[in-house]
């Protein structure tokens, strides 16, 4: 598995029977093709459609349907369409339970940054505000480091915030913390993982779960 | 009290120096044959609220190609690289709003909200010269609504009235932009007599909609 | 014809094809049996209803098809139905031609008393001041006197005031006023009607349009 | 994970002295098997929001004659006047506002906006105590959004997952109060397997539904 499907798994195995979900384009979009097969989740697309299915087959593709992302997709049975007002009154109005995001950064109390890169004109926000601000549960996924190395996971954000509501928990590649009122937990390491490589990647403060588990190999994983 | 017409007098209320709305998910749910007329006259200086500016060199991405676009009211443009282009120039206005924030201004302006609050954006870039408010500890900021001077919308049917229903998610901005111009133009694929669209199922009510405009090859 | 039936013939006279129409309760309902048979006109029921037609016949009421008043209605062809939210959309937003209703008072203004009654409890409003502030054009119909003889076109309400918007035609059993900023023009006098009567009738002060014909008995009426 | 639920059970969600939303317009689109239900437990000092409190004594007006209703917040009460007569014993508190100001009020707490600005009603005994504000010199008045705890809706026809779809006038306030209130029970004539309703045509999508229940006899 890639590091980006790792990280896709464990935001799947996040969610819970019945959760009206929103995926964010790239990683997130990949948690779609991780859900546990004992549980039914709905997904919520911002352009004014709940429960989307699979990508259609080449041949299948119907113009009118596509996701947040203007990427063609299919229905599933029971699903229903929207215009964009009511799409966003769902999820400012908190009837999404799960967002799954994609960020630039997040800071060290949760704060994500994920829509604008500094010096650049900004000239693009979509839905990446309301998603935060709304929904019930937002679980940030991302890469722990940029393609420089740099920490993605620092103590201030370099990028402009997008909502002060910080996420409730962040996944990467290496670990898993969960956020409360002080800041970050890190409650999981993947396998293979040390707790001295996450500080070592890591910029901003977090605290340790008690009893947290390193184990030392994949095949040793509980994931 | 026929409200087809053609193509082209549609162009006859689409001024130089109006706003308008555009409807449309980049492409998906955009009046094409509408957009693809308006390029073809020489109508200039347009404010457009609409989602994106569509692609480059298509539907709105033409216009701006052409700069005829003054100034675009949206909430993502990153996707069309002609706008930032014409935005780092100068040559091109923009008002950037998170895409709830966009959709509930426009609904807010069919509606006769004069402006509302949203948590949306508050402490962020977007908040930069809107007054902030708290309710029950919380920081909102005070969104004024969006009206225009015509409408420019995509359907999948209409009846003789004007009704209209459409098709999965190329509804997305076309509903609220049918209440929220002094002038709303909707183009169709198809137009039934009365009684053809089930009273429960119409979308859009046809006291919104001006006129009709039958899709080119629709 | 009855005076009722007078003012509902002359207000529905001021229809123009195509308008779509609000009737308030009472003498505004009675309209809809003088619309012109050369225009079309489309009613709209603030309890979410574009299109409504005549009066079931007996055995044919649907419970769940009634007006504002709470009467069994039927629909014409081309109806459609709404939730309420988007049904006071359309009126507050303005997308509602013309407003026909019932009044208390009207005063020289043109402004309307129709909610509520002084030391009565205040327990219903509905959607009087809706209509009154969001309809294109306002059309009152009002018997000119109250049972008691009092005016109900007088100079300050005695009533609690529905909207500061003014209405545009005052349409009674005794003549029309047209309103303008300045406030009432007596426009026209029904068929035997002396200005002589509507003055002793009407407490308001008005403006008597130029060149405004009395006629003496029913037959030479133009109306 | 089904969604249905007797009506006995619905009642358990349902709590003294809690904040209750009423779908209706008088007994139209009230669903009257949950009212009749919950007359007959012991629930009380209840605050509900519905554009009337029934008729005397049907639907919430038996409520209402129990003295079970600690506060009303609706548009027209003046056609029930045991409604007007717990109110004069001052056992019965009113907040009204116009109906579309009730509505919006409704949508808005749905939608997630604290607040919203209205001209109806400005100038009149409504404004009184409200704030007011001039947006481009016409005065308005400030409206806060409304939620309950629990919503009790009626549409026609629900799939297994919760959608829905309404009968004609029954319609009225039960879409916004679907997405109001913390906990929504939609009472139903009919249930379908999931797919029964087309997407095109939902007007209320199951997120928005918690509950189901069988109208009685239906």
């Amino acid at each position: 598995m890639s590091s980006k499907e790792v990280i896709a798994k464990r935001a799947a195995a996040a969610l819970v029977d019945g959760d009206i979900v929103n995926l964010g384009i790239g990683i997130p979009t990949l948690a779609a093709d991780f859900i546990p097969d004992h549980i039914k989740v709905f997904l919520h697309s911002e352009n004014g459609i709940l429960g989307i299915g699979p990508t259609p087959l080449e041949g299948k593709v119907d113009k009118d349907l596509v996701n947040a992302g203007k990427l063609p997709v299919t229905v599933e049975t029971g699903a229903s369409y929207f215009d964009s007002a009511s799409s966003f009154g769902m999820i400012r109005g908190g009837h999404i339970d799960v967002s799954i995001l994609g960020v630039l950064e997040v800071d060290e109390k949760g704060r994500v940054a994920n829509w604008s890169v500094p010096g650049k004109s900004v000239l693009g926000v979509g839905g990446a505000m309301d998603l935060l601000e709304g929904s019930k549960k937002v679980i940030v996924t991302t890469l722990h480091t940029a393609k420089n190395g740099a920490s993605k996971i620092v103590k201030d954000l370099h990028y402009p915030i997008t909502s002060e509501r910080p996420a409730d928990i962040i996944i990467t590649e290496l670990c898993v913390f969960d956020v409360d009122a002080e800041g970050l937990i890190l409650t999981e390491l993947f396998p293979g993982v040390s707790l001295t490589e996450v500080k070592a990647k890591t910029d901003a403060y977090f605290r340790i779960k008690e009893n947290l588990i390193e184990t030392e190999s994949e095949s040793k994983g509980a994931d | 009290m026929t409200k087809l017409i053609t193509r082209g007098e549609a162009m006859n209320y689409i001024k130089d120096g109006c706003r308008m709305m555009v409807g449309g998910f980049g492409l998906v749910g955009c009046p094409l044959t509408l957009v693809e007329t308006l390029l073809a006259t020489s109508v200039t200086d347009l404010e457009i609220i609409s989602n994106n500016l569509g692609e480059p060199g298509k539907g709105l991405g033409a216009l701006v190609r052409q700069g005829r676009v003054r100034k675009g009211i949206g909430s993502y443009f990153t996707s069309n690289p002609d706008v930032a282009a014409a935005f780092n120039r100068g040559e091109l206005d923009i008002e950037l709003l998170p895409q709830g924030t966009l959709s509930e201004a426009i609904r807010a302006g069919g509606a006769g909200i004069p402006a509302f609050y949203t948590g949306v954006g508050a402490g962020t870039k977007i908040a930069e010269g809107k007054e902030e408010r708290v309710f029950s500890d919380k920081r909102y900021i005070l969104q004024e609504a969006l009206r225009a001077d015509v409408a420019l919308i995509k359907a999948r049917k209409a009846d003789e009235l004007g009704n209209l229903i459409y098709s999965k998610s190329a509804r997305n901005f076309n509903p609220i932009m049918a209440a929220a111009a002094n002038i709303v133009i909707a183009e169709v694929d198809e137009i039934v007599p009365a009684g053809g669209l089930c009273p429960e199922n119409i979308v859009t009510p046809h006291l919104f909609v001006d006129f009709l405009v039958l899709k080119e090859g629709g």
